[in-house]
């Protein structure tokens, strides 16, 4: 059922200073099918996908061509990779949509069936909430949403997923495929193999910004030399074995934790969980089962809850503000949404520095090379954290994001789908990193993530929310109880 | 000499026969909107101009600030001076009743009762109230506390005008002017209408309407646009750029302010008159006239009412003279003074004019450090504070300024000139009937003040009033507050 | 913030009332501390001693400052604002009077002011540093820094007496001649046009440069839409209050304005009181002021919050 | 840089007047009739009979250095009470910061200065600082609706959570993030402290009505408007270039490269639209 091609790269090269961001690719977007572009962090997916869309870097000098013919003028729907920024944070949801609505010629209906597809109908009270009170995967599915409404020929679905529990990527998928079948042109940009052999039609790999492999997913994904897939089970999960973890002492304790959010809504409910040095718990759960939420406010990020939270036996006051440097080191966070969670202004490399200035007290220089140091070693090159966050693939900013947490020392460390948005490799050293943390400086991980393989990798145990509950979950089948639990 | 003429004589170039009719629109700087009608709380000359159109007083002051009868027909004097009996011509209040004995006494009485402290009380200070009689409803003989040769000035004083017997509400005044009243909106306008039964003859115009304007530019241009025909106190700049283009008359009504400055004579450096001498030889007054009044005005001798009865205009002009001013310095010790200049804008050019006296007095090696009071209060901070400041003053005969600012007794001394001698020179001039030899005194007095008197007199201010072209008729042989200025009874609309 | 909407404009409604009483508090002070008092003033030029105590005793100003002031509070608490002390009239009389031309200008000059600040501002933020950006700014600016009543006298010169289009002043009453409020209006724009606009560009050049803008444009929202309707909203915030201060400006008294066309409105009043030392008229266009200020600040503070609605900041 | 030709054109003549005039002029001269042209004066004289050429010359140190002193001194007082405000998550902190603000509000700027420097004579320094005091509640409030949402965003829970200090968090980031709409501020408040200056020369308050200072000028001589513009026009022209060039530096020194709107970071053909 492929037509003539809706949209084409040709040969595009794009260069920043001496750097060459992509190096000659060329894909077609072709009605009905959905192509996919894999390849590791870094290797210029984004930077393709926005020169689709007329989008280069600041100061970039371009060549080939992008052709729009078979769009015919109408937009193209995208779904950027970080959806967090491109939410009018001003405008409630409801607006959002319905504005697109209205100048695509839709209602009220086609807003409804939008967010039907997009796996939102379920949220309640959606429209009027503003963007900031969405969890991650709904602010995605919401982005999803408008490229839907604009009833766009092509979407560019870039990481599409990465908020997404298994489930709904699952049903995700299905959406493209349906949307397909209507005669879209999808270009899916993703790590999530498993999605990319659902959905994808054609697959181009990348690699330094190179097409080096082009073709149906199982060709291009089960050829030989497939340096990009996930090894199936890292060896690191071989764990020495003097240090039992029941012996190690309990450094974080939480019991009765309840958090609510301004419009009243209860996520938590006498949550009550607790950590040993040296242990990772993997919390899962369906998007918007409130992970997040228990996490800020363990970090002290979320004040709005009851409870208890101690820290090495000592009551951890609830908000930031009141955490001394010991505390605010001792406890650390690393946003999901690793984009807004730096400033724009200043180069990621300072960013990270400064975290060790203020909470160890480090000299800048002596931070500036730790930094660098801890970075290389998350295999992000300190060449490239010398620009500021929008000179950063998303996968790198989301390393960078991890090591401005880990500068600091810390003996809690909360991370939120830190791994959504990496190739399996780059994904297996952080793994690897934290784990040698984990064990040799008995960090404690609470380990919020959708991705299976992480989990099995790096937790020893696996907790599941639900409905606003902590439910412990056999480390076996640690996704198993999702399908039962309510949507969030 | 009777009103009428004088009017008539200034009118001349003017004199086309008066045409009837039509609402003449006078702009005044009002006093917003706090403003009333009753004629004796007088303050501002919206205030007068309003009065003088309701009301009438027995007598009025000439262009040479000289009583001419209104009122009161003629006035006589007893032997000693300090019994007056004045006759009242037949007329009449709007209401029809005449104007009788009764009223002037009640009317009197209201301005001169204590608790009320009536600007006019000072001037009515002189009479007995209590022993002046009315012995028929036209005559009133009035008994003075002391001989007063100027009697008549009483009867001009600023704000002592005759209103019906008890009245107290002023909201619809009635009085015995040209103009009957119609409507007043507080700070905004007053409207009058013709009075035929006028003693004096009825107004030309049909209606008068008294507005108020405080900025100076608002006036001009509403004259300029004809939203009225009439504009008072205009800038010299505005009568200079119009006064030629045609679209509006300018008259200037010379002598209007007297523009000086204020030495305390009792205390240093001014205790010395030699350094209140070498402050009259220098200044340079053409400059403060040409700067301060951007010469709208003319010069003045260091002496008040210049064109007035008893002005000694035979005494030589001074003119500036640094190398007396500097001797006399000198001699006094009192070379490279620092004086403090106290003023305050509370009217047009005095601290132009402190401005300009410091620089002429730098000349002289004199530092003079500039002090811009609030304007609010400025009157009664200079009457006792500081050693110099500036000063102006309206037109009033020489004899009440001599009464009210230079004797002992006068309680706004701002000059501090307090001389046994020259008392008695003024309350000898009081008894005196005979005029020549009055006038003697009076000239004796004003050059013992032209030596070493506390008041340095730079100027007097031309008072600048603008008109419509086809406003005819407007007086201009008329300082401010005499007789004939804002005078509407007697112009016309062409 | 914690507090759910109706709670919080409570609250500040009670801050509010805080607020009136304390200016009139404030502002007795003030006048108190200025030199002389409506005696000394209304002697003018003849400043007899004896008359000034008369007219002191009169005005029954020879009382404590302390016991006037209760008086004239207890007063207030029935609702009498107490007569002037010049002319005896009512306070109540003089702020009425003097608030319908007020309001009549007031509300004119807002009408115009908003439309035209931000239309200006949208032309400008179309593209930074572009010819017409510099174009709308340096001439908004240039005006801008015309104060009042330069611009006054020259609007005046041209359009009344040169052309002869308008009435230059509304002497004798507004309601002679309606068209006497043209320049005026015009006068009040002319600077507050500039601030606002200022303010709108500045911010939506920030939120057109913004992800989420760049991103409407991409759906296909036309570029004029995602200005207006994206865009302008998060950029109000700030002009919101602007145009609130503006709105008081115009309301407390547009001094210049009022004298030069004579409108006689709150302004003058308040000058001729405070002139006058008129303590009750200014205590009484305290009172006014505090509360026209009062519920502006909290109608722009609501518009504020509902213009830049805030993320759950860790307290 | 092109960008700035037109701002500091515009800027230079009144700023190298104000800090240059005062030396070139000599002592002080008699004076002429006011608002003549010619006779020697090539600007004629002013309404005290003064050559305007010197009075011009004069004129520009006080109006410059009150009114960037009064806005500097406004700006320091307010922003840091805003950007507390708008930083401390509990309200009634924010209320405790802002509220008093309000009081001061509410008595107008205008009668706020007549009724203080009637009451205390100040000089050109107390009026400075009296003009900017007057100033607090309006730059804080601007300043406080600008800021809330700059400081409720991830990037300020991230700088907390890493330890970073208030002063860095207020001004590093959330006053940066705002820098534009406090610039347009500031740009207009200084020529709006200028003429409470001088309105207030006008009612007799603060600097004498006779002083040399532009900004009197233009008022004390719009009587001679139409004898002698000169004594109007030229300190009117200075301050207006004084006003647009500072403003016209302020954007040129903000603009981003080309007055593009990178979309995060990334160019878009839209964004230029
Ligand atoms: N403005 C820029 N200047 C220089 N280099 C840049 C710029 N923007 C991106 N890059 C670099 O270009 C490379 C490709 O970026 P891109 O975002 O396309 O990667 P990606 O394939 O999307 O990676 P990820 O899967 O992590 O999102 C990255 O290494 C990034 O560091
Ligand atoms: N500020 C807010 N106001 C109201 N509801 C909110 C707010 N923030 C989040 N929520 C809701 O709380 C629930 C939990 O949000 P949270 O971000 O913790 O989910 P999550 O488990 O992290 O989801 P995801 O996996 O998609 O990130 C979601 O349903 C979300 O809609
Ligand atoms: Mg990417
Ligand atoms: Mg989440």
């Amino acid at each position: 059922m492929s037509g003539p091609e809706l949209a084409a790269v040709d040969g595009l090269r794009v260069r920043v200073g001496a750097r060459v961001l992509v190096d000659g690719v060329s894909l077609r977007v072709l009605p009905g099918r959905v192509t996919a572009l894999v390849g590791p962090s870094g290797s210029g997916k984004t930077t393709t996908a926005l020169a689709l869309l007329g989008a280069y870097p600041e100061g970039a000098r371009v060549s080939g061509t992008v052709s729009l013919a078979g769009a015919g003028g109408a937009p193209i729907g995208h779904v950027p990779q970080h959806p967090g920024t491109v939410l009018n944070p001003a405008r409630r949801v409801g607006v959002l949509l319905r504005d697109l609505a209205r100048v695509h010629g839709g209602g009220p209906e086609a807003v409804r069936r939008a967010l039907r597809d997009a796996e939102l109908s379920e949220v309640d009270g959606l429209l009027r909430r503003y963007p900031h009170q969405l969890s991650g995967g709904q602010q995605q599915r919401l982005v999803l949403a408008q490229a839907l409404l604009t009833g766009a020929r092509v979407i560019v679905a870039d990481e599409p997923t990465t908020g997404q529990d298994p489930a709904t990527a699952h049903r995700l998928a299905a959406l493209f495929r349906r949307l397909a079948a209507r005669g879209t042109g999808l270009l899916l940009l993703s790590h999530d193999l498993a999605l990319v052999r659902e959905s994808a039609d054609e697959v181009v790999l990348l690699a330094d910004g190179r097409a080096v492999r082009t073709g149906p997913p199982d060709e291009v994904l089960c050829a030989p030399a497939r340096p990009e897939l996930p090894p199936v089970r890292p060896a690191l999960r071989v764990r020495p074995v003097m240090v039992p973890t029941q012996a190690a002492p309990v450094r974080l304790d939480v019991t009765g934790l309840t958090a609510r959010h301004p419009g009243g809504a209860v996520v938590l409910r006498e949550v009550g969980l607790s950590l040993r040095a040296g242990e990772c718990l993997a919390l899962t759960g369906r998007t918007g089962s409130g992970k997040t939420t228990l996490g800020r406010c363990l970090a002290g990020l979320h004040p709005r809850h009851e409870g208890t939270v101690l820290l090495d036996g000592e009551p951890l006051p609830r908000s930031v503000r009141r955490r001394g440097r010991q505390r605010l080191a001792a406890v650390q966070y690393v946003f999901q949404d690793a984009r807004s969670a730096f400033a724009d202004h200043r180069p990621v490399l300072d960013q990270v520095a400064r975290a060790a200035v203020r909470l160890r007290g480090r000299t800048p220089p002596a931070a500036a090379a730790e930094a660098a140091a801890l970075l290389a070693e998350l295999g992000l090159d300190p060449a490239k954290a010398a620009r500021p966050p929008g000179g950063l693939s998303g996968g790198e900013l989301q390393r960078a994001a991890l090591a401005r947490s880990l500068i600091v020392g810390p003996a809690v460390l909360v991370c939120d789908e830190i791994t959504a948005g990496l190739d399996a490799d780059t994904r297996a050293s952080i793994l690897a990193h934290l784990a040698d943390r984990r064990d040799r400086a008995g960090l404690a991980l609470l380990f919020v993530s959708h991705d299976p393989a992480a989990v099995d990798a790096l937790a020893d145990r696996v907790a599941t929310l639900a409905d606003g509950r902590l439910h412990p979950a056999s480390a076996a089948h640690p996704f198993g109880r999702q399908g039962a639990a309510p949507p969030g | 000499s009777a009103p009428g003429g004088t009017a008539a004589a200034d009118r001349a170039p003017a004199a086309a026969t008066p045409r009837r009719g039509g609402r003449l629109r006078a702009l005044f700087a009002g006093g917003g909107a706090d403003e009333t009608l009753d004629p004796h709380r007088v303050n501002l000359f919206a205030d007068a101009a309003r009065a003088k159109a309701l009301h009438d007083k027995l007598a009025d002051w000439g262009p040479d600030l000289a009583a001419v009868p209104r009122l009161a027909t003629g006035w006589e004097p007893g032997p000693g001076l300090d019994v007056w009996t004045v006759r009242l011509r037949e007329a009449a209040f709007h209401d029809g009743r005449p104007v009788t004995a009764a009223d002037v006494l009640y009317s009197y009485r209201r301005i001169a009762d204590p608790k009320r402290a009536f600007r006019a009380r000072a001037s009515l200070e002189p009479i007995d109230l209590a022993a002046s009689r009315a012995p028929d409803p036209r005559t009133v003989e009035f008994r003075l506390n002391r001989p007063c040769a100027e009697f008549p000035n009483i009867l001009a004083a600023f704000g002592a005008y005759i209103v019906p017997e008890g009245t107290e509400d002023f909201r619809a005044p009635v009085g015995s002017g040209p103009f009957s009243f119609v409507s007043f909106e507080p700070g905004r306008a007053l409207l009058l209408r013709r009075f035929d039964g006028y003693w004096d003859g009825a107004p030309h115009v049909d209606e008068l309407e008294i507005l108020a304007a405080a900025e100076e530019s608002a006036r001009a241009n509403a004259l300029l646009a004809g939203q009225a025909e009439y504009a008072h106190e205009l800038a010299p700049a505005t009568a200079r750029a119009h006064a030629s283009g045609g679209r509006i008359g300018i008259v200037r009504l010379r002598n209007s302010a007297m523009q000086g400055f204020v030495m305390k004579t009792d205390r240093p450096p001014f205790d010395d008159p030699r350094v209140r001498q070498a402050f009259f030889h220098l200044v340079d007054r053409q400059e403060l006239v040409d700067g301060a009044l951007s010469g709208a005005g003319e010069i003045g001798n260091d002496l008040f009412g210049k064109g007035s009865q008893y002005y000694p205009a035979g005494l030589p002009q001074r003119t500036r003279d640094l190398d007396r001013a500097r001797a006399l310095l000198r001699e006094a010790g009192a070379e490279g003074l620092r004086i403090t200049l106290d003023t305050s804008p509370v009217a047009a050019g005095l601290v132009e004019a402190a401005g300009i006296l410091k620089d002429q007095a730098a000349r002289a090696g004199l530092t003079i450090e500039v002090r811009v009071g609030s304007k609010d209060t400025y009157w009664k901070d200079i009457l006792d504070g500081g050693v110099l400041a500036s000063f102006r003053s309206g037109a009033m005969p020489i004899e009440s300024h001599i009464s009210q600012r230079l004797l002992s007794t006068s309680t706004t001394n701002a000059t501090h000139w307090r001389r046994p001698d020259f008392d008695d020179l003024y309350t000898q001039a009081q008894s005196t009937a005979d005029p020549v030899a009055r006038t003697a005194l009076y000239e004796r007095m004003q050059r013992r003040l032209f030596e070493e008197g506390g008041l340095l007199v730079w100027g007097f201010a031309d008072w600048i009033v603008g008109h419509a072209p086809r406003l005819r008729g407007v007086a201009a042989d008329a300082p401010a507050n005499t007789l004939d200025w804002a005078r509407f009874d007697k112009v016309w609309l062409a | 913030m914690t507090a759910t909407p109706r709670g919080w404009v409570r609250r500040r409604l009670l801050l509010g009332a805080g607020q009136v009483a304390a200016v009139p508090v404030l502002v007795f002070v003030l006048t108190e501390a200025l030199p002389g008092d409506a005696a000394v003033v209304a002697a003018g030029d003849d400043p007899d001693p004896a008359r000034i105590a008369a007219l002191r005793a009169a005005l029954r100003l020879d009382r404590p400052a302390v016991e006037r002031f209760a008086d004239w509070a207890g007063e207030l608490t029935h609702g009498e604002l107490g007569r002037s002390l010049v002319g005896g009239r009512p306070v109540a009389d003089h702020l009425t009077e003097a608030l319908a031309p007020t309001l009549l200008l007031a509300a004119l000059t807002l009408t115009l002011l908003v439309p035209a600040a931000v239309g200006l501002g949208l032309l400008a933020a179309r593209r930074e540093g572009g010819a017409l950006d510099r174009a709308v700014s340096t001439v908004t600016l240039a005006v801008y820094a015309v104060p009042e009543f330069a611009l006054g006298v020259l609007l005046t010169a041209v359009f009344a007496l040169r052309l002869g289009w308008l009435p230059p002043t509304a002497v004798g009453g507004i309601g002679r001649q309606p068209a006497a409020l043209v320049l005026p209006v015009v006068v009040l724009l002319a600077r507050p046009v500039c601030s606002t606009a200022r303010l709108v560009r500045a911010g939506l050049l920030d939120a057109m440069a913004a992800p989420y803008a760049v991103h409407a444009l991409r759906c296909g929202v036309p570029p004029n839409r995602v200005r207006l309707g994206h865009a302008l909203p998060n950029a109000l915030a700030p002009v919101v209050q602007h145009l609130a201060r503006t709105a008081e400006w115009l309301l407390c008294g547009v001094i210049v304005a009022e004298a030069l066309f004579v409108v006689p409105g709150l302004g003058t009043v308040l000058l001729d009181a405070v002139a006058a030392r008129d303590v009750p008229v200014v205590q009484g266009l305290a009172v006014l002021f505090g509360t026209v200020t009062v519920l502006l600040n909290l109608a722009a503070d609501l518009a504020a919050r509902r213009l830049a609605p805030r993320t759950e900041v860790a307290v | 840089m092109r960008r700035y030709a037109l701002g500091l054109a515009l800027v230079a003549v009144p700023l190298l007047l104000a800090l240059g005039g005062p030396l070139l002029v000599g002592g002080p001269e008699p004076r002429g009739v006011s608002f003549t042209a010619g006779g020697g004066h090539w600007l004629g004289t002013d309404f005290a009979g003064r050559d305007v050429l010197r009075q011009v010359l004069l004129g520009g140190r006080p109006v410059v250095l009150v009114a960037v002193a009064a806005t500097v001194l406004g700006y320091a007082l307010a922003l840091p009470l805003a950007l507390a405000a708008a930083l401390t998550g509990r309200s009634w902190v924010e209320e405790l910061l802002l509220r008093p603000l309000d009081v001061l509000i509410a008595v107008p700027a205008l009668l706020l200065v007549l009724l203080v420097a009637t009451a205390v004579e100040p000089g050109p320094a107390g009026l400075a600082v009296l003009v900017g005091v007057a100033a607090v509640p309006d730059i804080a409030r601007v300043a406080h609706a600008a800021a809330v949402a700059a400081a409720s965003r991830p990037v300020v829970e991230a700088l907390r959570l890493h330890g970073e200090s208030w002063w860095r968090i207020a001004f590093g980031q959330v006053a940066r993030t705002i820098r534009r709409t406090l610039a347009a501020d500031a740009g207009t408040r200084l020529v709006g402290a200028l003429y409470l200056v001088a309105t207030a020369a006008f009612l007799g308050v603060g600097v004498g009505p006779d002083t040399a200072d532009w900004a009197v000028m233009v008022d004390r001589n719009r009587a001679g408007l139409f004898l002698q513009p000169w004594a109007v026009v030229v300190p009117a022209l200075l301050v207006a270039g004084l006003s647009t060039g500072t403003n016209l530096l302020f954007d040129a020194a903000l603009a981003r490269p080309g007055g593009r709107a990178p979309g995060a970071g990334r160019r878009t053909p839209g964004a230029a639209a």
